[in-house]
């Protein structure tokens, strides 16, 4: 090791830090670039990286949305020869599984990430630099993932992929395996970013900034991001039995070794149920900051939306065997899960019907984003209500696999999820990019999307019903399927073309903003919670000064005041109280490369398990100098900018660092507000998520 | 104990507060010898079958996983410093813990693990209800 | 006042929308006729439990669809912001919450999901009940159904068959669900829910038919390649035609007229080609003419006899003809039945089948197989095409339409 | 987890400005909390994997694989000393978190040593158990499912050890080269305490109860 040599007797605690901390260690010189693609690649500035999940899941959504159009376009009629069965079964698989793990979940990662950090007014997530670990480990599994398609043919076990089904008797081509590895890599990649985040909503919090005084939004990111925590693991146990049976011809699902097909079920559920709401609560967590925002009211019940969110994300722990009503589990079993999931509609509906007395009595202003919002209460609640009806078991074995499942999910994941994600956007574009998302194409945008949606999965619940099952790539004229399924074809291309024109519209905003620059300003919406506050797009140190909260909104408290009949009154500018972006003189965590090293690294190793094992070796040498760099990297480079030259944060505990800080400058400029990732201790943390 | 010796400069203050926490050597040392006499105990149990009889099994697994709980919030406690720690900690992991037995122990038992009587029906499910009444 | 009149028609609009769509829903469903698989016109007890289940259920949510829908577009209409309206002058009064409202909202649902679960667990419970029952044994496959009778109760298998099992109308029969490969899901819509197979377990479901006739079904657990056109049927026979169709597949079907060369070749050439997986009750691959057939089949045939079949077997061959569709339920045996199930077959259920046999049917499926079923042989999944000439095809033919 | 968060309330509320993090815990500390909260549901499924499938060999007649189980061939002195091990370097860990909280840096580097080493000890018995099982028992990954479940439990557990060595002995590294922050001892430890009390759990589970 290239160490600069000390007595070693010399270092304690107490002592300064030998000069070497500075040296740039490894290969690659500090990484510096501020602009250019380089500034993205090694960035670990939350903003950044939450745009880069963004862009990549909105990429695979078009690839997933093409997926489905397959699908939908071979079922248009009956007896179609479009796609043979091999491939239709790999395109609803790779679909089912994109649109969860590589739409869905990061998407809401995407606002999780730029936005957390602003709500809770801090200047980073708790471990900037294992936050850009965790995007490029997703996106190298992602892609890892979807190159199967072209190294002999994508996964088709379905999503869930039941053993045996998935074993290599029965699947002996190479999609099951890289579903195996590439769920691996990605799981790693979301549990760090679920670690990280957690620890950002309970640390990180502006002073004042109390659990119950954080936005809803932040609150149902939390919820998910702690849910996360404890499913992954489960799925990672499913996913390594898998592998193991299938790399090293083990028998863990294998019955005639006594292996069980129930194990796998079991543990992908227990995974696979939470996971649902992981993936709506985000939207949960968007549309109550729309809807109060757009209806110039407070969120209405605010400690019932929290605590029927964390209701939500507890009983979902409980409920994962309704997936196997029809699987043969023992009649109580079967009893006592089906109660328990019939009791998640309250907390659910409590939601609902918050939503709906938030809008009672407001001034409802319907932009885009408010659409999308008010849409989602619409459409989720279908998708409950299905979902109620076939938590009675014995209902659920003549609905279970049919389209009428499908219409469900695709109800409270498209109608609930993805409306909400997209609502997101419209409202945080401005936040983002500093400017608007066109509402003219917007309105188109969610038109289009609203009644295609509808004509696609609504018909589902009558082609469910009627006993179409689900995952068949054909069905004949003479089973009465063929009108109800052309109409979800002919919705499916309607939703397409909302698409295009949402790309249309991101693309039109965006060179109508380079001809004519239209400042939105730190507050378009007259919003509510502090991410509002700074200027648009976000200055990269978010807050010239960390604000100090008293109220839940606070921002909105700055701005209105009561008077004596409970009506609002404006009692400052927004200019008066929104930050200008000035600060510059703010201490940020530095670039680093080492992030990308240790998730290309991942990839390799995974081709290496599937063709040969000789393969994984670059891999693992790579992994192993990636974890070398990142140890040896410290977490702030001393040449780069934003210095303070008085101190360092190596120079002792981040507490130090800002106390000593706050006794010469000024509190609140300046701050580095702890965030600090990287010196000796990121070595644990960084470590530990990888074994 | 003793934490308070030569801490970093600028923040003397901070680690008096922070470092509250945590036992001394002799206590850590008493714990261990604790957590070795239950080892001892635990391990012994494999010859309870000759000292005691057949019978002593269940008593055997009984006092084993007392042991073992004990063992667990031992370490947990006092080496992992638990018990002088934010409680916030301790509920994150306890509740970690909770969820997984409960949700793994439900599991089992929906598997039907404890009236697995071994026969190619793998956690045989529960016998056909014997054919009485009619169902309408 | 300009407020509610259009909140009025609004809601008015959105109802009349909703309703429309109802109706096309509610007439949709009337139709039973032509769908073979409806979940929604239960033929058997069991299937009528589920749905006196499931009526309430819809009604409870279809209200609450209806007040969340209406509500929610009576909201937009009525609090949207006018053109007039000043920022800081008409604003909302500021509401928080009400604690009341929120915990009727909780006790409300709860309440009514409550009751609504008493009847679950009613239902559940007797979903398993069943009156001195008759046990047929299922055995799914990649991707076909095999049924087995044990009718004494004596643990020898006395009828093993394909794709269609016989019951008799009223009586309660048990089937015992079983895999030999990967799970499969045993579903006769009409007549019961759904039990999946699973491989090393046993499960069972009750059924009953009340009319005789032909009832559709189809593997509902995601099997692989040709998991969607894996049917099956339950054909329900009044008692006396039971007894028929139990007594004809109870003895060795005829041989061959031996005046039929094309039948006695096809014999042949089944025996040396395709007895290596297929069952004729009796015959053996490695034996030479002449050929003896028996009453009684070999349970263990795909064991003894070393068939390189990924699930360890193909379907008993020895009463193919009595059976009203082939090929895992998918192609019609006879003329005048449909592909897709669809009509009302309830009527044709004839113990021994006396229509003009689909012989082109069966000639393609000896032709080209994977035409019909996609399936992957060179992975051990499913029947090869053997490249049969048209004269094998023809003899072959000839021999399997003798098979009754 | 979040309606104990509602009591928490009060105490989150910020004292003073002192403390820079809103719980008061560093988030380093926090973070290794969270992940070791999820090992436990890692840890969860492969023990109940293999409570599942350990006897299940030998008791059911006609699985492929043969009858052979792992318990009938552990050899519980043996174990128990291995098990003694970790639970002795439990100890020296935290002797050295406290020693770099006394700011002893020797003491500190001591203890670290002394705990690689019955690490590595504990990896070394592991090692030889498995060579045992495997050269003279005959117990291969892929004998049958309560072999393999055994291996990928046991398994599982080596590689969490194998990576605390690793960390440690990069703690040793480091404690050279530059100033170390007591905590980061603290939190290395945690993690080592924590593959400790799974195999507290998987040594009672596993081994003791047959
Ligand atoms: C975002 C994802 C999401 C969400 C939120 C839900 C929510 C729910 N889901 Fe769904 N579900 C899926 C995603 C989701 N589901 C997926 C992907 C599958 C299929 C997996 C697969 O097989 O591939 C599935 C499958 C699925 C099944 C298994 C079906 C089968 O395969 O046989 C069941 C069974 O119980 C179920 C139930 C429920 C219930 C009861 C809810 C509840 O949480 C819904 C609660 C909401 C409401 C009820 C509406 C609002 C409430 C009110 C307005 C109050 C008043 C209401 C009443 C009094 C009823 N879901
Ligand atoms: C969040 C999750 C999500 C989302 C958003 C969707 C979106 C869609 N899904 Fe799907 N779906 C699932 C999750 C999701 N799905 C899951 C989990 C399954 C189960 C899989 C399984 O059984 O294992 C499933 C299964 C599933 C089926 C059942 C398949 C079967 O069982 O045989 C069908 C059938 O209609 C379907 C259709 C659609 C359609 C039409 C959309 C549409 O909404 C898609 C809309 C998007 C687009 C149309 C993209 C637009 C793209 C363009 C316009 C092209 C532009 C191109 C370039 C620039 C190159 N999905
Ligand atoms: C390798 C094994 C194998 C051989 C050899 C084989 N088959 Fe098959 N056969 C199958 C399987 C498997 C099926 C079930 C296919 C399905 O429905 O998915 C089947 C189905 C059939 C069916 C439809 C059966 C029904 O009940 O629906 C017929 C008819 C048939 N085979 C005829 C033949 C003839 C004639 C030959 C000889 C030329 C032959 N098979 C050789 C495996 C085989
Ligand atoms: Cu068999 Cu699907
Ligand atoms: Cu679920």
């Amino acid at each position: 090791m290239a160490i600069t040599e000390q007595t070693p007797l010399e270092l304690t605690t107490g002592e300064d830090r030998t000069s070497s901390a500075g040296d740039p260690m490894g290969v690659f010189a500090r990484p510096r670039a501020n602009t250019g693609w380089r500034s993205w690649v090694n960035t670990v500035d939350h903003k950044k990286i939450g745009i880069m999940y963004g862009v990549a899941s909105f990429f695979f959504f078009l690839v997933a949305g093409v997926e489905a159009l397959m699908i939908r376009t071979q079922l248009a009629v009956p007896g179609s020869q479009l796609l043979s069965a091999d491939l239709y079964n790999q395109v609803f698989t790779m679909h089912g599984v994109t649109m969860v793990f590589m739409v869905v979940m990061p998407l809401a990662a995407a606002f999780a990430n730029y936005l957390l950090p602003l709500q809770i007014g801090a200047r980073d997530v708790s471990f900037p630099r294992m936050n850009a670990l965790s995007l490029w480990i997703w996106l190298s599994g992602a892609i890892f993932f979807n190159t199967s398609w072209f190294l002999g043919g994508g996964a088709d076990g379905g999503w869930f992929n039941y053993a045996p089904n998935a074993s290599v008797t029965f699947s002996p081509g190479f999609g099951i395996d890289f579903y195996a590895i590439g769920l691996i890599i990605m799981g790693i990649g979301s549990t760090v970013s679920a670690v990280n985040l957690t620890v950002t909503v309970l640390n990180m919090r502006a002073p004042g900034m109390t659990l119950m005084k954080m936005p809803v939004f932040t609150w149902m990111m939390f919820i998910t991001q702690v849910l996360l925590v404890f499913a992954l693991p489960v799925i990672t146990v499913a996913l390594l039995l898998l592998s193991f049976d299938r790399i090293f011809d083990a028998a863990f699902f294998d019955a005639s070794k006594g292996g069980d097909p129930f194990l796998w079920q079991h543990l992908f559920w227990i995974f696979g149920h939470p996971e649902v709401y992981i993936m709506v609560l985000p939207a949960f967590g968007i549309v109550s900051e729309v809807i109060p925002v757009f209806s110039r009211k407070p969120i209405f019940g605010y400690p019932f939306m929290v605590g029927s969110g964390i209701a939500i994300g507890f009983m979902g722990w409980g409920v994962w065997a309704h997936h196997m009503f029809a699987s043969g589990m023992g009649q109580m079993s079967i009893l006592a899960f089906s109660l328990a999931t019939l009791f998640i509609a309250v907390p659910t509906g409590v939601k609902v019907l918050n939503w709906l007395a938030t809008m009672y009595g407001g001034r409802l202003r319907f932009n885009t984003a408010m659409l999308f919002s008010v849409a989602l209460v619409g459409m989720f609640t279908i998708g409950g209500l299905s979902g109620v009806s076939h938590a009675f078991a014995p209902a659920d074995t003549q609905q279970t696999d049919t389209y009428y499942i499908v219409a469900h999910f695709h109800y409270v994941l498209f109608g609930g999820a993805l409306l909400g994600l997209f609502s997101g956007m419209y409202f945080w574009w401005p936040k983002v990019f500093g400017h608007f998302l066109g509402e003219r194409l917007g309105k188109w945008h969610f038109w289009l999307t609203l009644i295609g949606f509808n004509l696609t999965f609504g018909p589902q619940h009558i082609l469910g019903l009627q006993g179409m099952m689900r995952r068949t790539y054909t069905y004949f004229d003479d089973q009465g399927f063929s009108t109800w399924n052309l109409v979800s074809t002919i919705g499916s291309y309607i939703i397409a073309i909302s698409v295009l024109v949402f790309m249309w519209n991101m693309g039109a905003s965006y060179r109508k903003h380079r001809r004519e620059r239209v400042d939105p300003g730190p507050d378009p919406w007259d919003a509510r919670s502090l991410e509002w506050m700074v200027p648009s797009p976000t200055p990269e140190h978010n807050f010239d000064e960390t604000p100090v909260v008293e109220e839940f909104d606070e921002f909105w408290h700055r701005k209105y005041g009561h008077d004596e009949n409970g009506r609002l009154v404006r009692i400052a500018k927004t200019s008066d109280v929104a930050q200008t972006g000035q600060n510059a003189n703010v201490h940020l965590p530095s670039p680093s490369y080492w992030p990308l090293v240790i998730a290309i690294s991942m990839p390799l190793i995974g081709y290496g398990l599937i063709f040969n094992l000789w393969w994984a070796v670059p891999g693992a040498i790579l992994l192993i100098a990636g974890c070398y760099g990142w140890v040896m990297e410290p977490s702030t480079d001393p040449a780069g900018g934003h210095h303070h030259d008085d101190h360092d944060p190596e120079a002792g505990p981040p507490d130090a660092a800002v106390a000593e800080l706050a006794k010469g400058e000024d509190l609140e400029t300046g701050m580095s507000n702890g965030t600090d990732d990287g010196g000796p201790e990121s070595s644990t943390t960084e470590e530990a998520p990888v074994g | 104990m003793s934490t308070e010796t030569s801490t970093t400069k600028g923040s003397d203050d901070l680690e008096h507060e922070e470092h509250t926490h945590g036992g001394t050597d002799k206590q850590y040392f008493q714990i261990f010898w604790i957590l070795v006499v239950l080892t001892a105990l635990e391990v012994s149990t494999e010859w309870w079958d000759e000292w005691f009889g057949e019978g002593s099994r269940p008593i055997a697994v009984f006092v084993l996983i007392t042991l073992m709980i004990i063992k667990f919030f031992l370490v947990a406690s006092y080496f992992m410093h638990l018990k002088w720690d934010t409680p916030i900690l301790k509920r994150i992991f306890y509740f970690g813990m909770i969820v997984a037995i409960a949700v793994y122990l439900i599991a089992m038992t929906s598997m039907n693990f404890w009236t697995d009587s071994g026969t190619t029906e793998f956690n045989d499910p529960p016998p056909a209800p014997p054919p009485v009444e009619a169902s309408d | 006042m300009r407020n509610k009149r259009s909140a009025t028609i609004w809601t008015g609009i959105a109802l009349v929308v909703v309703l429309f769509f109802g109706w096309l829903l509610v007439r949709d469903i009337g139709l039973p006729g032509g769908r073979a698989l409806t979940t929604l016109s239960p033929q058997g007890p069991k299937a009528q439990e589920i749905q006196n289940l499931i009526i309430p259920v819809f009604l409870v949510a279809g209200l609450v669809f209806v007040l969340v829908q209406v509500g929610l577009v009576w909201l937009v209409v009525r609090f949207r912001r006018h053109k007039d309206d000043r920022d800081g002058v008409d604003e909302p009064e500021q509401v928080h919450g009400n604690t009341k409202l929120e915990i009727g909202w909780t006790i409300v649902p709860a309440a009514v999901l409550a009751v609504l679960a008493v009847f679950n667990v009613q239902t559940t419970l007797a979903m398993d009940n069943a009156d001195d029952p008759l046990e047929i044994t299922v055995i799914g496959n990649q991707w076909w159904w095999e049924y087995r009778y044990d009718l004494e109760g004596d643990g020898v298998v006395d009828i093993i068959t394909a794709n269609d099992a016989a019951i008799p109308v009223g009586r309660d029969i048990v089937f015992k669900i079983q895999s030999n490969d990967v799970i499969h899901s045993f579903w006769i819509p009409a007549l019961a829910g759904k039990m999946d197979a699973v491989p090393g377990r046993t499960h069972q479901r009750v059924m009953r038919a009340d009319e005789p006739g032909i009832y559709q079904g189809q593997c509902t657990e995601y099997c692989g390649l040709s998991h969607g056109v894996m049917r099956m049927q339950v054909t329900a026979y009044e008692p006396d035609d039971y007894d028929t169709w139990i007594e004809a597949m109870t003895t060795a079907p005829a041989q061959p007229d031996p005046d039929d060369e094309l039948a006695i070749a096809g014999q042949e050439l089944f025996v040396t080609q395709c007895s290596f997986c297929h069952q004729v009750n009796g015959l053996d691959p490695n034996s030479s003419a002449p050929f003896e057939y028996s009453d009684l089949p070999d349970p263990d045939y795909g064991a003894s006899i070393d068939i390189p079949l990924a699930s360890g077997n193909a379907p008993n061959m020895t009463h193919f003809m009595m059976r009203p569709y082939m090929v895992g339920g998918l192609l019609p045996a006879y003329e005048g039945l449909s592909r897709g199930g669809g009509g009302d077959q309830r009527t044709v259920a004839e113990p021994i089948p006396s229509g003009t046999p689909e012989e082109n049917n069966l000639k393609q499926w000896l032709r080209e197989p994977e035409s019909i079923k996609p399936m992957n042989p060179d992975n051990n999944q499913g029947m090869p095409n053997y490249n049969l000439t048209e004269e094998q095809i023809e003899q072959l033919t000839a021999y399997l339409l003798t098979l009754k | 987890m979040g309606d104990l968060m509602y009591e928490e309330v009060e105490d989150l509320e910020f004292p003073d400005d002192i403390h820079v993090t809103s719980t008061g815990i560093s988030n380093e500390k926090l973070g290794m909390w969270v992940y070791l909260a999820s090992d436990c549901l890692l840890f969860g499924g492969m023990i109940s994997t293999y409570l599942i499938y350990k006897n299940r060999p030998a008791q059911i007649e006609g699985l492929e694989g043969g009858d052979i189980i792992p318990s009938q061939f552990f050899d519980i002195p043996f174990t128990s000393m291995t098990s003694f091990i970790l639970l002795m370097s439990s100890l020296t860990m935290v002797l050295s978190v406290n020693a770099i909280m006394r700011g002893d840096m020797v003491r500190m580097r001591l203890w670290l040593v002394a705990t690689t080493v019955l690490g590595s000890m504990f990896l070394a018995g592991q090692a030889y158990e498995f060579t045992i099982f495997y050269f003279d028992d005959g117990l291969g990954f892929t004998t049958n499912v309560a072999t393999s479940a055994f291996y990928a439990l046991t398994g599982l557990h080596g590689v969490h050890v194998l990576i605390g060595v690793i960390m440690l002995l990069t703690m040793v590294g480091i404690s050279y080269r530059r100033k170390m922050h007591a905590e980061a001892v603290e939190v290395v430890g945690l993690y080592w305490h924590f593959v400790d009390i799974v195999w507290v759990v998987i040594f009672t589970v596993v081994y003791l109860i047959p």
